[in-house]
């Protein structure tokens, strides 16, 4: 067997973006060891030039289409990839800013904080890029480990160690189940390249390797029944990390699955419509359930995620380009609610160092923005015209009634209806009852910027959503090909009338 | 020569044995062994099929996988040091403080 | 799945790994269970005490080892596995040229900047 | 241009006042008063032009597009959206001014413009949509209006759940909105009324078999289920059986929200929403009785708990429930032109009756409870006036405006076969307790002996001017709108059922008038018997009885014998209505539903042990499980 490396300068620029973030943690890292005396604050700041300079660099490869594959088709650039490379760079950004005031709480290891964040972040931009089941496997591994340590930062706090512990157990017995499928669906075709294993027919071995992959990739996500680390460990991590936990690597692990699914298993749709509209159903359904009894705004905000990846989960029931479409703008307005949602925490948490949903009460007349952000953050979740969270759902469901998939639109309104209960028993909270402590509270500029941007988000995709649909609709012109009206719907989900 | 479903049955055997480990046992340290034992049944599996199909790609996942391993591994001590900090055991169903 | 011939063979052959699968984990559940259904609970000091009987234990079995030896473990560990990718890397080394003596001096370059971090963070001083 | 101000004026009254309002403070009404007041005159100007018969379409942005997804976000114009324009503009600019006076002073009054003005918006939006989805996108923003004004004032314990619980009952309505729009992207292919009101007739055959899911059968007619659905929405928004529970709650927000919002416009909407989708109504028999059955309902129900209540407030939002039901049963019979006509005039009467209540209110410092007036009407000239000629108006009496299109729906009615007859006779004993308890809130509030808080009796006086002009306004439209020609300029965009609708010749038409005037007077004159001629609340004639006041002894004696004969039967049972079917049936299934969800979302919580080996075991069964159903399937 013989090789050859060759790098052009055209494979290089593919990678460019990653390597501007590889040198720029090498960077940060650096100075914060070289530095002592630097104030953290500039490092974070820092990053956030250096997440800049990459976000410009990734727009212009979406705008000049730049795209091609490396390293015997391990790595892929096209217009998905760097959708989700966007994404995540835009999380990371937010997120970094919204971690300014947090991280002064901590009493060791604060640059290292930012490196840690930064290079999460670089892990999951190659998993954005994973074209085979080998870089899902490390960059999956890559991007987690930062979490690892990230989740259990305060080293002080029995709630942060605990939510390590459980994050770590899991998150490595999840990487086991993820090896082995890969082993088994190796074993069955001998390649590992997305495109290469789409093989014409479906062996239990190949079943069971699938199974077991997506098993990973739903503890990823959070997706029942492989969610049960999402409250813990949202609860007890520190809150940024949380806010980033909660949607940069969903956003991720949703690319490699719109790839496996929509690439490798198109030609077994009818056979995994099942598995996902049972995984949505149950996701949708335990989440908003659950939601309900929670007295910590981390713990709902937890459940309410598990139950808005049930809803992404219909896009990709659909299975078609308008789903994959409806997943990545659903994605796009769930990142500004839910990040808003939780930048609103990290203020609060910081004011008043609790994240207790009573202590919420009366926070309208301690600070009418951070209540009316929230207001429009919680709707937008609950999915409430004009609001981006609206749209999103509506694009989920008519992806999905497309494909005839009427009892999974029915429980995801229903569900829809449950959602609003929990949700405005928090705007209640802030707007009706009386404040124990009248005392106004005030925000930082940088936590300011964070829910600016995620209000301006929210209104923004709600009213005019179309530049966003066109963006999403060119970044999934690949899967133009995929199956149009439920050609062969599963026994579950029989289309009613006609 | 040995035949492949003797390796892929041995694979099997050792993932079981790890996913049984990290269920019952109680020491973290021993459930990270048995993750390591569901990533070592991984590793022959890859070896066997590498083997099989005259393929190099199987054996370069398990330098990879090997490289992951060792991370878990120094991750994990790191969490088990700071969580022996703050309770002095590392007794999994010990740490039940979140709930519900 | 699709029903055809070669599934029900494979089917055979995979079957007894199923129910392998299958024996095993009912295994490890049952167990649990009945253990947890079973055992007494009466926990007190002098049940929990190593020794029931007999003469009483003076200090803990298991002696501490100092921090410090495990921050070394770990370090140990990482290092030492890197050099697997030195291997490979060797066996081709002619065949790849220039291009794969830099992405090798990038790949030892970002190990040593952790290998400064750790120096500048003390975590190489023995105490 | 001018068209497209229209909506647009308030939402720039609204934006700037939700920027800069805690800069601009008490002056919040200078940008919004103008705003609304502006788009009045607009409106009128697109009622003249409109009224030449052109129907005017602009677009306004596309929304969104990917696919054969479509939508356009635009106006569209035509008779129907021009008087509704008028009504809203109209109502919602006096409310604006009204609110000068009446929110003067109090913390938040800009952003209470700025939520009014937002409200304005959606509405005027929601009225001039020209596609399913826009009309749902409005009718969910105006529902989230009212929620923001009705928990406008937190100090009120009871403020608390009141908007809450609007929301969620809403949504309940919401949820089988959306579902018929979504049935209506199904069957049509396209969300744009005037493709789906022409592709409507071919659909008549169509059935939809409903639980095919569970592999039973039950084929459902396509358009009656997607008629049943939007009703549903409508039977959420304007407050109909068995949903309206949220509406007297919704009382608790300030007083111009509840003549705004639960009173003229949004809970109109329902009505409204049925009058515009009438091309599919029509194709639809069985949905048109369910809407019509429905509305009786609601409209027996309202009127008979308005009998008994105390709250000044709750008395008159009981009877907008009532009345709303009853343009709901004109629609339902095919009378889409009467029951808009009743929405106008209603529009107007009500939202002078809430208007005079907030007046008494704010003179008495916040007392709603009836049994703590009486005797204002010295007090408080204008807005006794004025509350007269509201009730007036609401009880049918001759030559106000009330009257014409009362008598409009009962004529309808009465022509619209069996079940018309059955349902306008339901009407017209309905005619009876609505003139019974308007003219009872009347005399047990200004007339009378005073039972007012001493505290409070001394300095009583008419409030400020910018709340009196409104009420006149009111008061004149409550009878002039009467007399404007609506049913004839309203027939040709609402057909109904059986065709265009205009028998005025109708034979029972006169008689039909004379019956309701009457039967009106007869409540009018029962209620001065009780409350004015012998001021007899049961217990204080007990006490005068023993103090033996012999000269009025007959007549005691007679009304007492009414009491007992008459109005104490009504009251039982009225109670009896509200406690048993409202409080216990109906409440108690929407709480007892959200007590069931919330007690599974404690109990399930409890998976979530807290024990790391637990949750991994809970990811290998899951595996374990989905692996078998694929292995065996």
């Amino acid at each position: 067997m013989t090789f050859t490396l060759t790098l052009s300068g055209a494979d290089l620029l593919l990678l460019l973006p990653e390597m501007l973030l590889t040198v720029w943690l090498c960077v940060v890292l650096t100075m914060d060891f070289a530095m002592p005396r630097l104030p953290k604050d500039r490092l974070a700041y820092l990053s956030v030039a250096g997440l800049a300079g990459v976000l410009a660099n990734l727009v212009w490869f979406d705008l000049a289409g730049i795209g091609g594959t490396l390293f015997a088709h391990m790595f892929v650039v096209d217009r998905l990839a760097v959708f989700f490379k966007i994404f995540i760079v835009g999380t990371t950004i937010l997120v970094i800013l919204a971690s300014v005031d947090y991280v002064r709480r901590f009493r060791f290891f604060k640059g290292e904080y930012y490196f840690l964040v930064l290079m999460s972040a670089l892990g999951m931009m190659f998993m954005a890029s994973a074209n085979d089941l080998l870089s899902v496997f490390i960059t999956l591994e890559f991007s987690t480990f930062g979490f690892y340590v990230l989740v259990a930062y305060l080293r002080d706090d029995v709630a942060s160690n605990e939510a390590g512990l459980k994050f770590f157990i899991l998150g490595v017995f999840a990487a086991g189940l993820l090896a082995y499928g890969i082993s088994l669906v190796y074993g069955e075709t001998g390649k590992l390249v997305f495109s290469d294993i789409a093989s014409p027919s479906a062996t239990p071995g190949l079943v069971i390797g699938f199974l077991l992959i997506f098993a990973a990739l739903g503890f990823k996500i959070g997706a029942v029944p492989f969610h049960s680390w999402i409250p813990d460990t949202y609860h007890g991590a520190p809150t940024p990390v949380t806010a980033f936990l909660s949607i940069a690597p969903k956003g991720a692990a949703f690319a490699i699955l719109i790839r496996m699914f929509f690439v490798s298993l198109a030609a077994f749709k009818p056979a995994w419509v099942l598995l996902l509209v049972g995984a949505s159903i149950l996701s949708m359904t335990y989440g908003n359930i659950v939601a309900i009894a929670q007295r910590n705004i981390k713990r709902l905000l937890a459940y309410s995620g598990i139950a808005q990846i049930g809803n992404i989960l219909i896009g990709l029931a659909a299975g078609t380009k308008m789903g994959g479409d409806a997943i990545l703008f659903y994605l796009l307005t769930y990142l500004f609610a839910n990040l808003g949602a939780f930048a609103i925490v990290i203020a609060v948490g910081n004011l008043i160092r609790s994240d207790e949903i009573e202590d919420y009460n009366g926070l309208n007349r301690r600070s009418p923005f951070l209540a009316f952000a929230m207001l429009v953050f919680l709707l937008s979740l609950a999915g409430v015209p004009p609001l981006a969270g609206f749209i999103g759902k509506l694009y989920i469901f008519l992806a999905a009634i497309d494909e005839g998939l009427y009892t999974l639109i029915a429980v995801g309104l229903i569900n829809i209806v449950i959602s609003m209960y929990y949700y405005l028993v928090v705007v209640k909270k802030m707007y009706i009852n009386e404040p124990t402590d009248p005392s106004p509270l005030t925000i930082s500029p940088p936590m300011k910027v964070v829910v600016y941007a995620g209000l301006a988000g929210t209104l923004f995709l709600g009213i005019y959503p179309q530049p966003a649909i066109n963006w999403v609709v060119a970044a999934t012109l690949m899967f133009s090909n995929l199956a149009g009206p439920a050609a062969a719907a599963p026994t579950l989900v029989l289309p009613i009338g006609g | 020569m040995v035949p492949l479903s003797y390796y892929v049955i041995l694979s099997v055997i050792v993932f079981v044995t790890g996913v049984v480990g990290v269920l019952i046992r109680r020491n973290i340290i021993i459930i990270l062994l048995s993750v390591e034992l569901m990533l070592n049944a991984t590793n022959i599996n890859f070896v066997a099929y590498s083997y099989y199909f005259q393929n190099i790609t199987g054996q370069v996942f398990v330098f990879f996988a090997l490289t992951v391993a060792a991370a878990e591994v120094a991750v994990g001590l790191a969490i088990i040091i700071a969580l022996y900090r703050s309770k002095s055991s590392i007794n999994v169903d010990e740490f039940q403080l979140l709930k519900w | 799945m699709t029903g055809s011939e070669p599934l029900l063979d494979y089917l055979g052959r995979y079957f007894s790994i199923v129910l392998f699968i299958g024996i095993a984990l009912a295994f490890g559940v049952v167990t649990l269970l009945i253990s947890y259904l079973v055992q007494p609970k009466y926990p007190e000091a002098e049940k929990l005490s190593p020794y029931e009987c007999g003469s009483e234990p003076f200090s803990d079995a298991r002696m501490p080892f100092p921090v410090r030896y495990y921050i070394f473990a770990m370090l140990f560990v990482i290092f030492d596995i890197e050099v697997i990718f030195l291997y490979p890397w060797a066996v081709v080394f002619d065949k790849i040229g220039l291009v794969g003596l830099v992405e090798m001096l990038v790949f030892i370059g970002l190990f040593l900047m952790a290998y400064v971090y750790a120096w500048k963070k003390g975590a190489l001083e023995w105490d | 241009m001018l068209y497209t101000l229209i909506p647009l004026l308030p939402l720039a009254a609204f934006l700037i006042l939700g920027l800069f309002g805690h800069w601009i403070k008490d002056r919040a009404h200078l940008v919004a008063v103008p705003a609304v007041l502006t788009s009045f005159l607009f409106s009128l100007f697109v009622f003249d032009e409109v009224a030449g018969g052109k129907n005017v379409t602009i677009p306004l942005y596309t929304w969104l597009t990917s696919g054969d997804l479509r939508i356009e976000l635009s106006l569209y114009f035509d008779r129907l959206t021009a008087v509704m324009l008028l009504l809203v503009t109209i109502v919602s600019g006096l409310v604006h001014v009204y609110t000068i006076g009446y929110m003067h002073g109090e913390r938040g009054y800009a952003r209470f413009f700025a939520y009014i003005a937002l409200f304005t918006f959606s509405m005027l939006m929601l009225v001039m949509a020209d596609n399913f989805l826009q009309l749902f996108v409005f009718w969910e923003a105006v529902g989230l209006c009212s929620y923001l004004l009705i928990g406008h004032w937190y100090e009120r314990q009871t403020a608390r759940d009141a908007a809450t619980k609007a929301f969620i009952v809403n949504r309940v309505g919401d949820f089988g909105f959306l579902l018929g729009v979504l049935l209506i992207w199904l069957s049509f292919g396209s969300l744009e009324y005037r493709h789906v009101f022409a592709q409507a007739a071919d659909l008549t055959g169509e059935t939809l078999n409903l639980l095919s899911p569970i592999g039973g059968t039950w084929e459902v007619s396509t358009l009656t289920l997607i008629c049943l659905l939007l009703f549903l929405g409508a039977v959420g928004k304007s407050a109909q059986v068995p949903l309206h529970v949220w509406l007297p709650d919704a009382m608790e927000g300030p007083t111009p929200i509840s003549a705004l919002i639960h009173a003229a416009t949004m809970v109109t909407a329902g009505v409204f929403m049925v009058a515009r989708m009438a091309p599919l109504y029509n194709l639809s028999a069985a949905a048109m009785d369910v809407v019509a059955v429905t509305g009786t309902v609601t409209m027996v129900l309202g009127a008979t708990i308005a009998l008994t209540q105390h709250d000044i407030k709750r008395v008159v939002a009981w009877s907008t429930v009532s009345q709303l039901g009853f343009m709901m049963m004109a629609c339902g019979l095919g009378a889409y032109v009467a029951g808009i006509f009743h929405l106008l005039t209603h529009g107007a009467f009500k939202a002078l009756l809430f208007l005079g209540c907030g007046s008494v209110i704010i003179a008495l410092h916040h007392e709603q409870d009836m049994r703590k007036m009486g005797g204002l009407k010295d007090k408080l000239p204008v807005t006794y006036w004025t509350f007269v000629i509201g009730s007036l108006a609401l009880a049918g009496f001759p030559f106000t405006a009330g009257f014409f299109s009362k008598d409009e729906i009962l004529v309808e009615a009465w022509s619209a076969g069996a079940l018309g007859k059955t349902l306008a006779t339901f009407a017209l004993v309905t005619v009876v307790l609505t003139a019974f308890y308007s003219f009872r809130l009347v005399f047990v509030t200004f007339w009378g002996e005073s039972r007012v808080d001493p505290q409070h009796a001394g300095h009583l006086h008419e409030p400020s001017r910018t709340m009196t002009v409104p009420l006149v306004i009111l008061a004149f439209l409550s009878i002039v709108a009467g007399y404007a020609a609506i049913p004839d300029f309203l027939a040709p965009v609402l057909p109904g059922p059986r065709g265009l609708a205009i028998h005025h010749e109708h034979p029972a038409a006169g008689g039909m008038m004379a019956i309701a005037a009457v039967l009106g007077l007869v409540g009018i004159a029962a209620a001065y018997l009780v409350y004015v001629t012998s001021p007899g609340l049961p217990d204080r004639l007990a006490r005068q009885w023993q103090r033996a006041y012999r000269l009025s002894f007959n007549k005691w004696y007679v009304d007492e014998a009414y009491d007992r004969a008459v109005v104490r039967p009504t009251v039982r049972l009225a109670d009896r209505l509200w406690t048993w079917v409202d409080v216990a049936v109906i409440d108690g299934a929407v709480n007892g539903v959200a007590r069931t969800i919330a007690w599974w979302g404690w109990l399930m919580r409890l998976v979530q042990s807290g024990q790391t080996q637990h949750y991994a075991l809970g990811m290998t069964l899951g595996a374990v499980v989905i692996l078998t159903v694929y292995l065996l399937l």
